[in-house]
C-alpha cells in the first residue's frame, strides 16, 4: 500500500498530520430531490464544522457524500494531506462514519464487532476494551447488537471512533439518544480529537454541541 | 402422585428417590428380556434370525410415539395452564425421543435390506416416520434458537401440538395406504395377532424400553430444574454484591 | 501481513455467525438431509426412479441449500452498517466477499456435501461412488457459492431480494449443476467422472475469479 | 364489517408489496419457469425421466419459492415495528396472519400454477393433463403457505432464520407435497387423480384452520 | 366486540372518558439482567409521567411492557376506564406505542403505511393526509419507508398518534432526531393530547420536555 510520508497508521497519542477536508461546487439530489446545488465547505486540521437544518434537509446526505458513499450529482470532494490529495483508498482508511445504522448484526456480539473491526482495519485488538471502557460500556462485550438501548448503540459507535484513530470524523446526531453523561462524553471526545489535529462534520439537532465550531446551515427544499 | 410433580421442589424430591428404581427395574428387564428375546424365542419361520430385530424396533417405534404424544400433552399444559414444570418435560423428552425415532429408523433400514432387498422404501409408514424424525429435530433446533427459556418453551410447544397431527398419520399409515410395512399385530381393537411366543419377549422388551426411557427423562429433567437452580443462584448473587 | 489478519478476520467472523446459537454445523446438516428428502417426496410413485437420479436430487438440494443461504449473506451487513464500516477501510470490499464466499462454502457447502453419501444411500445408491459424489458435491458448492455470491449481492437491499437472487443466481448455477450432477450420477454408476469434475472445477475457478470484484463493485452500488 | 376492511386492507398491502416494483407476478414467474428448467438440466443423461418426473419436478419448484417467500413473511414487518402497530388493534393479529396467507398464495401461489402447464409441456409431458396439474399446484400452494406461515412466524427475527425455517416447514411441507406431486403425476399419464387432490385440499384447509392461531401466538411472542 | 359505555371509538374534537394506567410491583428482567423490582406507577387522565435514567436503565423496557408486548417479570400493568378494568384487547386499542422502529417496511411508501393502519384501525381514510399536514409531512406520501431522514421517521410516527385518537400514549424519545419545530410539536401535541383527557408515558433525555409531568428515574443496575 502507497503510504502517504508523515502519517504511520493507528496513533495513541500523537498528533495527526495536517489533514483538510475540501467539497467545491457539490450538488446533492436524491431521487428527483434537488436537495443542495453549489455547495462548499472546507474544514481545516483542529477544525470542526456543524451541519444544522431541519428535517429533511439533506445533511445525512452530505455526510453521506463526504464519506465516499454517496456520489455527488456535481462537484467533488476531496481530502488533502499537507498539499497532497489523497487517492480514494487512503481517504477511506483515514475516514470514520458514525450514522444510525448499529454496525453490527442482530446476532453479533459487542466484543465480536470490536474484534472484527480491529482486525479489518489492521489495529491491535487490545484496542477493544479500553474503548469500550470510554465510552461507558466496559463489561457489555458478550451482549447482542439486538439486545442493545438506543443510548448504547450510539455509544458503540462512539467506541469504533476510539479503536481506530483517524484523522477525519463525519458524525451524524453523534448525541442522538444519549443521556446527560453521553452528550458531555461527545462533546469531550470532539475536542480531544481536534486537539490531537484531527477534523470533524458533525450533524445535530442539540442547541448546544461544539465549542467554537463553523456552522452550515442546510435549508429545506421547497 | 401427579400432584407431586406439579410443583418443583417436590418434583425434585419424589424423582430423586423414585430414579433409582425405575433404573433398577429397567436393568431388570432388560436382564430378563434381551436374552429371552435375542436367543431363547423361537426364530420366524420365516424371517429367522434377522426377526430378531424386532425386539429393539418395535419397542422403539412405539416410544418414538409416546414421547412425542407426552410432549404434546406437556405443551397443552405449558400452553394452557402455565404449567412450570410442564416445559421442563416436553423439552427433556424431546432429544430423547428424537433418538428413539432415530433407532428405529435404523433398526428398520437393517432389517429392510433382508426382507424387502432394500434400506429403504418411500411407503408411507417409512415416510412418516421419516417426518417425524425432522419434526423431532425443527423442535430441538427452535429450542435452540431462543435463549430465553419462556420464550422458547411457548414457541416450542406451538410447534410441537402442529407437529402432533402427524402422530396419527405415522401410526394409521399402515392401515390407510398400501404399505410394504406390515399392519399392526399387537395393538389391535381385536386384540393381538402375534404368536405369544413372540409376542411376551416383545413385551418384556417394551417395558423395558419404556423404564429407561422414563428413567432418562426423570434424569434430563433433574438437570435441567437444576441448572435453572444455579443461574437463578448467580443471577442473585450478581445483585447482591 | 495485515490484509491476512483482516482476511481471516473476517472469515471467523462469518463462520461463527452461520454457526451461531449452538449445533454448529448441525443446523446446515439437517436443513440439507430435509431437502435431499424432498426429491423422493415429490417423486412418489415414480420410485424406480430414485436410485437413478440420486445424484441429480442431490445436487437439486444442494443447489436449494444454496439459495436459501445466499439470502441472507450480504442483506444484513448492508442493512445493520456493518458494510459501511468495512469500506472505510485499507482494506478492499473484494477481499471481504471473498471470505464471505469462503466462510459460506465451509459453514454451509462443506457440511452437505459430507451428508451427501447418506443421502444417497438412502435413496439406494450403490456405496462404491459416494466418495467421488461427496467430492463432487464439495466442489460444486463452492461454484455455487461463488457465482451466486454476485447475485446475491446485486440484489442485496433490493425488494423480494430472495427470489430475485434466484433468478439472477439461476442462470450461473446452470453449468456447475449440470456438470456436477453428470459427475455424480457416473460416479454412482462406476463410471468414469474425471471429466465433469474437472468442469465443475473449472466453473469453481471461474466464479472465484470474477466474484470478488463484482460483488464488491455491487455493493459499492448499494452503500449510496 | 370493520373487521373486513381491516382484512381486505392488510391483504390488498401484502399484494402490493409482494408485486412492488413492477412486474406483479413475473418475478415469481421468472423463477418458476427458471426452475422448471433447472431440473432436466440435472437430470442430465436421464433425460428419458423428465417427462415422467415432471410434475415432481414442477412441484418441487413451488416448493422452494414457497421457502424462498416464507423467508420475509414476517421478519420483516417485525424488524421494522409494523407488527406491533397491527397488534395494537382490536383486530386480532389471527386475521392479520390469514390476510397474509392468503395474499402470498394470490401473489406467488397463484402465478406459479397458472404457469404449470407451460413449464410441463416443457418438459414434454402431454398437454391433457397439464389442467389438472395447474389446479393441484394452486390448491398445493395454499397448503404450502398455511402450513409454512407456522413456521415462517415461529423462525422470525431468530438467529439463521432463512435455514430455520426450513427446517421447521420441512415436515409440514412433507404431506401436501406427497399427495400434490401424485395427484400431479397421475394427471399427467391420465389416471385419476381426484383422491390424491382431494388429500391435498384436505392439507390445505387444515392448515389455514391451524395457521392463524399459530401464527398470532408466535408473533406475540416474538413482540416481547 | 364489547365496547365499555361512554367510549365511542376515534374521535376529532371531543373528550376521552377517564382513563387511567396503573402498575403494581412490577419486575422487569431482560435476558439474566435485572432491570427493575417493585416498581409501581399510577397515570391518570390528563396526567404525564415523564421516564428518565442513563442509558440502559430500562426505560424501553418499561414502556413496551406498559404497551403489554413484554411480560412483567412480576406485577401486572392494568388500564382502567371509570371503574371498569379493561380487557386486554380493549387495552391494546385504546393505546399508542411509538417507538423507535420505522413502524413501516422500506419498500412502503408513507402514504400506504397510513391507509393500511386506518383500514386497520378503523378509522376513515380521511385522516390520514391531515395527520401528516399537522406533523410537517404534506406531501411525502409517496415517499418510501427507506428514503425518510431520521427526523422524518419520528414524525410519520406522530402522524400515527393522531390517527386515531387513543387515550393512552406511550412514546420513546418522542423528540429524539426532531428539529427545533419538531420539538415544539411534540411537546403540543402531548399538551393537546392531556387536554383531551388523554394520558402519557415519555422516555426522554431532553432536559426540558413536558409541562408539569410527574418524574419516575429509573436507575442504572450495578
Ligand atoms: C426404516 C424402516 C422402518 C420404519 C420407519 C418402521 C416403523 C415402524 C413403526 C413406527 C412401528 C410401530 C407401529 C405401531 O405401533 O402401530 C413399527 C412396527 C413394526 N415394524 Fe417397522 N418400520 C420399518 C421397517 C420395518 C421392517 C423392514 C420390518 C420387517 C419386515 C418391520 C416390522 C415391524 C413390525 C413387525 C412391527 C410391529 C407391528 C405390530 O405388531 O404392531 N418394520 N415399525
Ligand atoms: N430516493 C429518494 N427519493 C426521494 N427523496 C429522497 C430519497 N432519499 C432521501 N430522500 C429525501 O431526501 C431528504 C434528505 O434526507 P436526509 O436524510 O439527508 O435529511 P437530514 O437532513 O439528515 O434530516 P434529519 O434531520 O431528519 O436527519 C429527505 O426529505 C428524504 O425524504
Ligand atoms: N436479552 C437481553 N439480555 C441482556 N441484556 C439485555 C437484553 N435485552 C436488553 N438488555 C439490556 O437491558 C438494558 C435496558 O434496555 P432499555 O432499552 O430498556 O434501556 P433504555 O433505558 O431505554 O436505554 P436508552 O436510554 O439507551 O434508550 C440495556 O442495558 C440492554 O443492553
Ligand atoms: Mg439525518
Ligand atoms: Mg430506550
Amino acid at each position: 500500500m502507497a503510504r502517504i510520508p508523515g502519517y504511520a497508521g493507528p496513533m495513541e497519542h500523537d498528533v495527526f498530520p495536517p489533514h483538510r477536508l475540501i467539497a467545491r461546487g457539490l450538488g446533492l439530489r436524491r431521487g428527483g430531490l434537488v436537495l443542495a446545488e453549489e455547495l462548499s465547505l472546507s474544514v481545516e486540521a483542529g477544525g470542526a464544522l456543524e451541519l444544522r437544518g431541519p428535517n429533511g434537509a439533506g445533511k445525512t446526505t452530505l455526510l453521506r457524500t463526504l464519506a465516499g458513499f454517496a456520489r455527488p450529482a456535481a462537484g467533488a470532494v476531496r481530502l488533502a494531506c499537507g498539499e497532497a490529495t489523497l487517492e480514494a483508498e487512503e481517504r477511506a482508511r483515514r475516514t470514520h462514519w458514525l450514522g444510525h445504522a448499529p454496525g453490527l448484526r442482530r446476532e453479533e456480539s459487542v466484543g465480536e464487532h470490536l474484534t472484527l473491526l480491529a482486525d479489518w482495519w489492521g489495529v491491535t485488538r487490545r484496542r477493544c476494551e479500553p474503548a469500550l471502557a470510554r465510552v461507558g460500556l466496559a463489561g457489555l462485550a458478550p451482549r447482542l447488537g439486538r439486545m442493545l438501548s438506543t443510548g448504547e448503540r450510539r455509544r458503540l459507535g462512539l467506541a469504533r471512533l476510539l479503536l481506530d484513530p483517524r484523522p477525519v470524523w463525519l458524525l451524524d446526531e453523534p448525541a442522538g439518544g444519549m443521556d446527560e453523561q453521553g452528550r458531555t462524553l461527545v462533546m469531550d471526545l470532539v475536542e480531544e480529537h481536534r486537539r490531537r489535529g484531527g477534523l470533524a462534520v458533525v450533524a445535530t439537532h442539540e442547541p448546544v454541541l461544539l465549542m467554537d465550531a463553523d456552522q452550515l446551515t442546510l435549508e429545506l427544499v421547497a | 402422585m401427579i400432584s407431586g410433580f406439579a410443583n418443583p421442589e417436590r418434583f425434585m424430591r419424589l424423582s430423586a428417590k423414585l430414579l433409582p428404581w425405575i433404573s433398577g427395574v429397567a436393568v431388570a428387564l432388560f436382564a430378563v428380556g434381551l436374552p429371552w428375546a435375542l436367543y431363547f424365542a423361537p426364530p420366524d419361520y420365516q424371517q429367522h434370525d434377522s426377526a430378531r430385530i424386532m425386539y429393539v424396533h418395535v419397542p422403539a417405534a412405539w416410544l418414538a410415539m409416546a414421547l412425542y404424544a407426552g410432549m404434546a400433552a406437556a405443551s397443552v399444559s405449558s400452553l394452557v395452564w402455565r404449567h412450570a414444570l410442564a416445559d421442563v418435560a416436553a423439552r427433556a423428552m424431546a432429544p430423547i425421543g428424537a433418538a428413539f425415532t432415530a433407532v428405529c429408523l435404523v433398526t428398520g433400514a437393517l432389517w429392510g435390506q433382508p426382507m424387502w432387498g432394500a434400506w429403504w422404501v418411500w411407503d408411507a409408514r417409512l415416510t412418516s416416520v421419516l417426518v417425524l424424525f425432522f419434526v423431532y429435530l425443527g423442535y430441538l433446533a427452535l429450542w435452540a434458537a431462543i435463549e430465553d427459556e419462556t420464550r422458547a418453551s411457548r414457541a416450542a410447544a406451538i410447534l410441537c401440538l402442529v407437529g402432533a397431527a402427524n402422530l396419527p398419520i405415522v401410526k394409521f399409515s399402515v392401515d390407510w395406504w398400501n404399505t410394504l410395512h406390515q399392519p399392526a399385530s399387537v395393538f389391535r381393537a381385536d386384540g393381538p395377532t402375534m404368536h405369544p411366543s413372540l409376542l411376551h419377549p416383545l413385551l418384556v422388551m417394551a417395558l423395558a424400553f419404556t423404564c429407561a426411557a422414563a428413567a432418562l427423562v426423570l434424569a434430563e429433567m433433574r438437570v435441567f430444574i437444576l441448572r435453572r437452580r444455579a443461574e437463578s443462584l448467580t443471577l442473585r448473587r450478581r445483585r447482591a454484591t | 501481513m495485515s490484509v491476512l489478519t483482516a482476511f481471516t478476520g473476517l472469515f471467523r467472523r462469518e463462520l461463527s455467525l452461520a454457526w451461531a446459537g449452538g449445533g454448529g454445523a448441525a443446523l446446515p446438516a439437517a436443513f440439507f438431509l430435509g431437502m435431499a428428502a424432498l426429491g423422493p417426496f415429490a417423486l412418489g410413485e415414480n420410485l424406480d426412479v430414485a436410485p437413478k437420479a440420486a445424484a441429480a436430487i442431490l445436487w437439486l438440494a444442494l443447489a436449494l441449500a444454496t439459495l436459501l443461504a445466499l439470502d441472507r449473506m450480504f442483506q444484513a451487513d448492508l442493512e445493520e452498517g456493518v458494510l459501511e464500516q468495512l469500506a472505510l477501510s485499507a482494506n478492499p470490499l473484494e477481499a471481504g466477499a471473498l471470505a464471505k464466499i469462503l466462510a459460506q462454502w465451509v459453514a454451509v457447502g462443506l457440511p452437505l456435501a459430507g451428508l451427501s453419501p447418506l443421502g444417497a444411500l438412502i435413496m439406494g445408491a450403490p456405496p462404491a461412488g459416494t466418495p467421488a459424489l461427496a467430492l463432487s458435491l464439495a466442489v460444486g458448492s463452492l461454484a455455487f457459492f461463488a457465482l451466486g455470491a454476485i447475485g446475491a449481492a446485486l440484489a442485496a437491499g433490493l425488494k423480494r431480494a430472495g427470489l430475485l437472487i434466484a433468478i439472477l443466481v439461476l442462470p450461473f448455477l446452470a453449468a456447475p449443476l449440470i456438470f456436477g450432477a453428470a459427475a455424480g450420477a457416473r460416479a454412482l454408476s462406476g463410471q468414469a467422472f474425471a471429466e465433469p469434475l474437472l468442469l465443475v472445477a473449472a466453473t469453481a475457478l471461474f466464479g472465484l475469479a470474477l466474484a470478488p470484484p463484482a460483488c464488491a463493485a455491487a455493493l459499492r452500488l448499494h452503500l449510496d
